[in-house]
């Protein structure tokens, strides 16, 4: 299993191995990384703010002096694992919801559609704001915000897909073989949506990152001591101007961990055939 | 294009706006009720924010009847619909003046910086899509993917500061904070939006630069790019003749889609720039729970996304001859 | 006289490279010359590497391959060392290229008039104007209808035998020295082929350019070239001038070639004496298509009109018409894939429901679709075991070893090698796609298979297999067979009753014995007229496709003859103002047929 | 020399003779100059901003209101009333108030001031419509009659020797009697306006006919909110804004690396305090309340969250620069054995603890952290609740039993007790309950004698130490920066921009 795996990596051209590299980095920081970390997250370790890189503090400290290092390598985990979360939700209910409208025809499609185009028309940050003031932060509201909000970039989508592929022969057959709509649905229409809703995943991907940083210059974001590699930016932007490692180290986390997973899913084999 | 076929195309696209029209009306009321259900589960109403912790429970009562908030919820929600039916948004709560008033304050400027970042955008990222495209595969193909996806990697407010601190702070050249009135010239309103447009189009530009790269290639394998080769065009004119007028329909679809970011989307910029947009006043309408203005926000923001759909898909019609002939 | 040859290729390979990134030759060692004005033919199955050869004289070679050694030499110029402006300035100028698919090799976006002149414009040959004067005289000279206006209108609006010759226009409009005609006549129906066959041969050929015609078919290459390469995996199997090849072939693999083309007549199996039980399937007068049933009980867009047909238990009904003459809707209303605006189909005498609701899944079984295109018609996300097992779960319950055993009975019926049970479909060649089509339709254990065009998308020879393999299987399991096809020879090749259907209404149906004999309807007529012969001089001697008299204009009777305004039999004061009976002709001996037309036999036999 | 006589003059005043006016060394440096535009950034705008001083409710709103209008008191740089509107006002008893209005004053719109615009501005303040945020404060308004054109009386309903103060705050500014129309301003003020537009920008244009004579001394005054702080202290070191309120600690050092700005610290009684619920438990636990504040790490918080620029506080709401401070309570520190005894005491170690915080309060959020680090160390868990700070004060605050507040300087010791520490007060954060500071209170707001009442004071203050259910950290000094050639600025320890009355005061020297 692991061999086949390997063997299926190197067959990868370079960028895509570069992306899996970066991949596997982020996954493995965002497994483990809590406990490589030298200092508690919330600990104040360092006498000064935006110290510089020290034998103590490999990355310098941050805007309270804590280790940036240990921050860095407990956000990972957040960013990781909500935007992995979130986009698969987001990807998994457009997806179920553009197959429903798909093979369920015009009565279920209209309103599903009119749902999707109420979505997509509340701007998402102001919707986040509305929420989290309405409901309190938690990790689920985030998680589910960042889900709703794009559930309906994907319906899109895998909506044009799946009807498109509802047309194709191989579906007609189905249908006059006497299948019902939901195995037609799954097992014929879904898996040959796959490859471009992986693109689209990725994209959805570093959309959500983007998003929970946005969410944290609103303030609302994970609960503190944790911060989310775009909280990170965002709680030290004030060392900006000193070009601080405490807000280049998140934000060249960000900028690896999302082109990695793009290149990743772009180098996959059996893409553009899709479209 | 000839007379008669454009004539068709003006048909076509008359009726699909018609067709719209209804469904866009649903859409809004949709979005109307919404925005009034999550609202009302917001804590503390419009007359609670206003008088603040100080506010004697009196207080709270009298501005509450006044500002007609002692109604049960289906009463303000029906009296707002009728309001907004007769062309009238209602009062704002807040700042003590009709919503109307307060929206084409703001409303203008919106309009204003989301046109000019699209003029800015929408060449960069048809630019960056054609040519990366046309290299598909190549050196410049993947140094552009990789330049667009570390785009949209990088937080807004994190480009917003970096550029400020570059060109503001550092530079002097472009003002950081961007100061509409009236009194100054458009030499002087270019500048001072210079950055937000700036920020904006990264956010924009890598989506649909994507999108036309992705809507192109699709075109590339069609028999009739390989005729036109075969026929002796340059590659250029193979893009631009051939096939942008088939992939101009999915490209102006991404783009209505990313250009609908520009006006609900704007929030950190104008917060960043302090620029007096729409986004920032509906979070403000939020903020005060100042109801009819957080509605009139989300109507004006439903309609533009339903608005720019519309223009994608009457542009598709258009450009193509045989949706044209429907 | 040995003058020098105007073209000539030497030692050609053209290589592409694999998914592990190796090269490897896609064609080798191809030698050819050919004198100005001269026509050479390029054949070969798909895969051959015809269209990859044809294409290296334009110094093109298709994403992914590269033309990697050999002289191409077109007059004073060798292709293989020009550089891209050089071959831009030589392309569509000097040399022309007439593509496969006309409908996809037009831009939709664009009026034919833009593209048509387009290589006089960019080359910079003429103005405008003077193009334009000139496309209007090719549209006519190329007998394209209304060729002042056609030039205003967009590629959807025109039909594929009209854009074929219009690409012939587009081609011919710099006067090139040569052209390249890649399968210009493979996507239309034979009546049109025949049309578009004798425009290029009048224009094309007649203007002296000298060609290099790209075909699969022998009879159609018989009718336009003078000499013909025959062409397998990238390599000649055998060249020479075209008489010697057609009624002399000395390779093994032409003769294969020159066999599949005609297809052989197969006995119908001894019926087995049935009692008059119903008939299996019965089509009582259906009256399908699309679009809201209006007040006249027809839709909006009516398809089918009153068809009536039925198949006997084991029996083989052919039902024949060219592209969007309805054939397939037929299939669609069978299956209840379409709902019929009026009518009736019964199963053994029961009717069905209209649709697919209502349907048990025992009626489900009993009536399996085939579609043409094998490429579409199998799920790319599946494999060949998962597809044939689906229907054996669904219908008959069966699971794990069970089915197992059973999908490998399949592929043994199919003739399959069972290694292929985990393969995917993406790795199947055409042939073996559309017998894994046909077995997964085997696999529900039915009475009846719907084939729509199952040979059409295929080489000769492929197709030619499959035709036996359905015969095979017809004998040892006595399923009846709906056969539709465009190809009038394979019908009457393996088919016990014909329909031919013209716009959606049946104008003749019979045993295929009467399809044997004249006379005919006038539009099997053209039917059976425009299929060419193997052998050269056939298409100025064939009669098909001429123009039909003179005739007054058409009154508005619905149910007016369809055929008419292409029938070379109509007669004016009748045909147009009255609508056709449906009527028998007898063949004597032959049997009977009926038709639905206002001649008798012998008004058909006369003219 | 005063107008008010020595025994009438009750402030907070830290005790400097009423002589000394504006005696600002940079002051007589350089003669101040007369014209100049200049921009100010505050830290807030919103369609909430107002023109109607009763509503006033962020800094944006005083400062504005500042420019446009006039108080009839006006607090000094150490706190200490002095006349504005108000000529003269005397009590004898500390309840009947006479105050005769300076003559000659005009509007904006040229009307002359009279008692009956005074009367109907201070009035307006008890009617519930009115929306203001004095209203409570008002109610001690029992009446308020004008005696002649320029003379009135207010009566209140119990003594109370803080008036002066209390009517130099911005929300008792003078207007125009019978003003409804708040789209623009009427007032007496230094600045006239020329344009309002909520949530985008107010414009002052000089006030020629100022009842000060030479004052005020720019020619213009933009004033826009940018809320944002990275941005704020950005537009200042562009040079497209010449001053803003509310430096973060951490971009002080940006602005003290630039030549042309300089920073203005104001040691204010600005505090955010760990609110100790006593009314539930374990909250209510005396000796909880102890650990607790015996958790706080007072020199961190300095150094870390405010970066020096703030004072140590003793959990009591008066700072050490105060006149009334006592300076004999004995000083808090962290004292993690300490903590851990009283914890273990209450029975609370390893208990899991909800603490909220939210950026509405600010430094929470980081204060919050910290007490989450160190209550680790002793076996407290807290959790840290990081709430939007929209909402968090009708939501959440004083809403938990463990959670944070934050209170803005008030001008007088007995507003700040009476608001937040008095047993019935509403903002009775910790709802601790003390007879004898409430009555200790009421003694010495009516109490005219200095000594005596810094006394009385003094024992609050040791009450509020020992018994009441706050931590309070530090108090945050504020800073506002502003560009080098803005000349006449001064800590006031009321708020920034000279406690939000920097307009009449400052010059340009560009």
């Amino acid at each position: 299993m692991i061999a086949s795996a390997f063997k299926r990596a190197k067959t990868l051209p370079l960028s895509g191995k570069v992306g899996l590299t970066l991949v596997l980095f982020w996954l493995a920081v965002a497994l483990f990384g809590p406990m490589l970390a030298p200092y508690p997250v919330g600990a104040f370790v360092a006498y000064d703010v935006f110290e510089g890189q020290s034998a103590a503090h490999w990355l310098g400290s941050d805007y309270l002096g804590r280790d940036v290092l240990s921050r860095l390598l407990s956000g990972a985990r957040y960013t990781v694992g909500l935007a992995a979360a979130a986009a698969m939700l987001a990807s998994a209910t457009g997806t179920a919801l553009a197959l429903t409208a798909a093979v369920g025809g015009a009565k279920v499609e209209e309103p599903l559609s009119r749902f999707m185009d109420m979505l997509i028309s509340i701007p998402s940050k102001i919707f986040s704001l509305v929420l989290v003031a309405a409901f309190g932060s938690s990790l689920p509201l985030l998680l589910l915000i960042a889900a709703i909000t794009y559930v309906p970039g994907n319906y899109r989508i895998a909506r044009a897909l799946a009807v498109n592929l509802a047309q194709m022969d191989y579906v007609q057959v189905a249908r006059a073989r006497g299948e019902g709509r939901f195995h037609i649905a799954i097992t014929e229409i879904l898996p040959n949506m796959i490859h471009p809703l992986l693109a689209d995943f990725g994209l959805r991907f570093v959309f959500i990152v983007l998003l929970l940083s946005g969410l944290s210059f609103l303030g609302l974001g994970v609960q503190p001591p944790d911060a989310d590699l775009g909280s990170l930016v965002r709680e030290n932007i004030s060392g900006l101007g000193e070009g601080a490692l405490a807000i280049l180290a998140p934000a060249v986390a960000i900028a690896t961990l999302t082109v990695g997973v793009n290149l990743l899913i772009d180098a996959l084999p059996g893409r553009g055939k899709g479209r | 294009m000839a007379g008669a076929s454009s004539q068709s195309g003006m048909k076509a696209a008359l009726s699909l706006i018609g067709k719209r029209f209804a469904s866009s009306l649903l859409t809004l009321l949709l979005v109307s009720v919404t925005i009034f259900v999550i609202a009302q589960l917001l804590p503390g109403d419009a007359a609670q924010e206003a008088l603040g912790q100080s506010a004697t429970a009196e207080q709270v009562a009298a501005l509450r009847h006044e500002m007609g908030l002692d109604r049960p919820a289906y009463v303000r929600y029906a009296s707002w619909l009728t309001g907004m039916v007769s062309g009238d948004p209602g009062q704002s709560m807040v700042a003590n003046m009709p919503v109307a008033g307060v929206i084409a304050e703001r409303l203008p400027n919106s309009l204003l910086l989301a046109a000019l970042t699209a003029l800015v955008a929408v060449p960069v990222a048809l630019t960056i899509g054609i040519g990366s495209a046309m290299n598909r595969g190549g050196r410049i193909d993947r140094a552009l993917n990789i330049a667009t996806l570390s785009m949209v990697a990088v937080p807004e407010f994190l480009v917003a500061t970096i550029a400020v601190l570059i060109f503001s702070v550092k530079l002097r050249w472009l003002p950081s904070i961007a100061l509409a009135s009236e009194e100054m010239g458009w030499g002087d309103y270019l500048r001072g939006v210079a950055m937000p447009i700036l920020t904006l189009s990264v956010v924009v530009i890598a989506q649909m630069a994507r999108m036309t790269r992705a809507a192109v290639i699709d075109q590339m394998d069609r028999p009739y790019v390989e005729m036109a080769v075969l026929k002796g065009v340059a590659p250029v004119q193979v893009v631009l003749k051939h096939i942008m007028p088939n992939a101009i329909a999915p490209i102006v679809n991404a783009m209505a889609l990313s250009l609908s970011y520009l006006l609900g989307g704007a929030v950190i910029v104008e917060t960043i720039f302090n620029y007096p947009g729409l986004a920032s006043l509906m979070v403000n309408a939020v903020t005060s729970r100042d109801m009819p203005l957080l509605q009139a926000c989300a109507m004006i923001f439903c309609a533009a996304y339903l608005l720019l759909m519309l223009i994608a898909d009457v542009t598709a019609i258009l450009a193509n001859p045989r949706l044209r002939a429907q | 006289m040995m003058e020098k040859p105007h073209v000539e290729v030497k030692g050609l390979t053209v290589t592409a490279r694999n998914a592990a990134g190796e090269r490897f030759p896609i064609v080798s060692g191809i030698d050819f010359a050919l004198q100005r004005g001269e026509v050479l033919a390029l054949i070969g199955e798909s895969g051959s590497g015809k269209t990859t050869i044809a294409l290296t004289l334009l110094g093109h070679a298709r994403p992914g391959a590269t033309i990697a050694g050999g002289s191409i030499r077109v007059g004073d110029a060798e292709i293989s060392t020009l550089d891209r402006s050089a071959l831009a300035e030589l392309r569509g100028n000097r040399i022309a290229y007439i593509a496969q698919s006309a409908a996809s090799a037009f831009n939709p976006s664009r009026t034919i008039m833009d593209q048509v002149i387009e290589p006089a414009m960019i080359h910079g040959l003429m103005p405008r104007a003077t193009a334009e004067a000139k496309a209007v005289d090719l549209f006519r000279a190329l007998a394209l209808p209304f060729p002042d206006t056609i030039g205003a209108r967009y590629p959807h609006q025109l039909s594929g035998g009209q854009l074929q010759r219009l690409m012939a226009a587009m081609a011919l409009i710099t006067d090139p020295e040569l052209v390249i005609l890649d399968e210009p006549t493979t996507a239309l129906d034979v009546t049109t082929q025949i049309e578009v066959l004798r425009a290029f041969k009048a224009v094309v050929l007649e203007r002296g350019a000298t060609a290099i015609y790209v075909s699969h078919d022998l009879a159609v290459v018989a009718q336009m070239a003078d000499q013909i390469v025959v062409l397998s995996q990238g390599r000649i199997r055998e060249a020479g001038a075209a008489a010697q090849i057609l009624h002399a072939p000395a390779d093994d693999y032409t003769r294969t070639l020159m066999a599949a083309a005609r297809p052989a007549i197969r006995p119908t199996p001894v019926k087995v004496a049935l009692p008059a039980a119903a008939p299996l399937l019965e089509i009582r007068n259906v009256t399908a298509g699309y679009g809201r049933i209006g007040k006249d009980g027809l839709p909006r867009v009516p398809v089918l009109r009153n068809i009536n047909l039925t198949i006997e238990r084991g029996g083989t009904l052919g039902v024949i018409g060219e592209s969007g003459s309805g054939k397939s809707t037929i299939a669609r209303v069978i299956a209840g894939l379409l709902r019929p605006a009026s009518g009736q189909v019964l199963l053994d005498g029961e009717p069905l429901p209209p649709g697919l609701d209502g349907r048990s899944r025992e009626q489900f079984r009993r009536i399996q679709l085939v579609f043409q295109n094998a490429d579409t018609a199998l799920n790319p996300a599946h494999s060949v075991g998962q597809i044939l097992a689906r229907p054996l779960a669904f219908y008959a319950g069966l699971k794990g070893n069970a089915a197992h055993l059973r999908v490998l009975e399949l592929l043994d019926l199919i003739r399959l090698p069972a290694s292929l049970i985990d393969r995917n479909i993406g790795g199947l060649s055409g042939g073996q796609k559309q017998r894994v089509n046909l077995a997964r339709a085997l696999a529900a254990d039915p009475q009846i298979i719907l084939c729509d065009e199952v040979t059409s998308a295929l080489d000769t020879v492929v197709g030619a297999a499959i035709l036996e393999l359905m015969a095979e299987l017809r004998r040892e399991l006595g399923i009846a067979t709906m056969f539709i096809s465009h190809d009038i020879s394979t019908v009457r090749a393996i088919c016990d009753d014909i329909l031919v259907l013209y716009s959606g209404t049946m104008v003749e149906t019979g045993p295929r014995t009467a399809f044997a004999t004249a006379p005919f309807h006038p539009y099997t007529n053209l039917l059976i007229g425009s299929v060419p012969e193997m052998r050269t001089g056939w298409l100025e001697e064939s009669h098909a496709g001429a123009a039909p008299p003179p005739i007054g204009a058409a009154g508005d009777h619905p149910d007016l003859c369809r055929f008419l305004p292409r029938c070379a039999a109509r007669v004016d004061g009748l045909c147009n103002i009255t609508p056709p009976p449906r009527h028998g002709l007898d063949k004597g001996s032959a049997g009977a047929s009926r038709i639905l037309c206002h001649h008798g036999d012998e008004s058909l036999i006369a003219s | 020399m005063s107008p008010f006589s020595r025994r009438d003059l009750i402030g907070a005043g830290l005790g400097i003779g009423a002589g000394l006016l504006l005696p600002d060394g940079a002051l007589a440096a350089s003669r101040p100059r007369v014209g100049g535009r200049i921009r100010v950034a505050s830290l807030s705008s919103s369609t909430a901003d107002t023109l109607d001083p009763a509503k006033g409710a962020l800094s944006t709103d005083y400062v504005r209101h500042y420019m446009f209008y006039s108080g009839l008191t006006v607090l000094d740089r150490q706190l200490i009333a002095r006349p504005a509107l108000a000529e003269r006002m005397d009590s004898t008893d500390q309840i009947a108030w006479h105050v005769r209005l300076r003559k000659g004053v005009t509007f904006h719109d040229g009307a002359d001031l009279t008692a009956a615009d005074v009367v109907w501005s201070l009035l307006r303040h008890k009617d519930a419509a009115t929306g203001s945020k004095m209203a409570q404060i008002a109610e001690q308004f029992a009446q308020v009659k004008a005696t002649g054109r320029h003379e009135l009386t207010i009566r209140l309903t119990g003594p109370n020797a803080d008036l002066p103060t209390i009517l130099a705050q911005s929300h008792f500014l003078i207007l125009r009697a019978g003003t409804r129309d708040f789209r623009t301003a009427n007032g007496t003020g230094p600045y006239m306006c020329a344009q309002f537009r909520p949530g985008v920008r107010t414009l002052a244009r000089r006030n020629p006919n100022y009842w000060k004579p030479g004052k005020p001394y720019l020619d213009e005054i933009e004033l826009i909110g940018i809320p944002d702080e990275v941005s704020r202290v950005n537009a200042l070191l562009s040079g497209d804004v010449h001053l803003v309120i509310a430096v973060n600690p951490r971009s002080t050092k940006r602005i003290m690396a630039s030549r042309g700005h300089a920073l203005l610290e104001t040691q204010s009684g600005l505090y955010t305090n760990l609110i100790m619920q006593q009314r539930q438990l374990p909250t209510g636990n005396p000796h909880f309340v102890a650990a607790m504040q015996y958790l706080i790490d007072r020199p961190l918080i300095k150094r870390a969250l405010y970066r020096g620029y703030a004072t140590i506080a003793n959990d009591q709401p008066i700072p050490p620069f105060h006149p009334y401070y006592r300076a004999d309570l004995p000083q808090r520190s962290l004292d993690l054995d300490k903590a851990k005894w009283h914890l273990q005491r209450a029975g609370l170690t390893g208990v899991r603890l909800p603490v909220y915080a939210s950026p509405a309060a600010d430094g929470s959020v980081d204060m919050a952290s910290i007490l989450q680090e160190y209550g680790s160390r002793v076996g407290l868990k807290l959790a840290v609740n990081r709430v939007p700070a929209d909402g968090y004060w009708s939501t959440h605050w004083m809403k938990h039993p463990l959670g944070f507040g934050n209170t803005n300087p008030r001008p007088t010791a007995d507003l700040l007790f009476s608001l937040f520490y008095k047993s019935d007060a509403a903002w009775n954060e910790s709802g601790w309950k003390n007879p004898r500071f409430d009555r200790l209170l009421l003694e010495a707001r009516g109490e005219a004698d200095q000594a005596r009442r810094k006394q009385l004071y003094g024992e609050m203050q040791g009450l509020v130490h020992d018994h009441c259910g706050v931590g309070i950290p530090v108090f945050i000094s504020l800073i506002d920066g502003y560009d080098r050639r803005l000349k006449g600025l001064y800590p006031v320890s009321l708020g920034g921009l000279m406690g939000y009355q920097f307009a009449e005061h400052v010059w340009w020297e560009g």
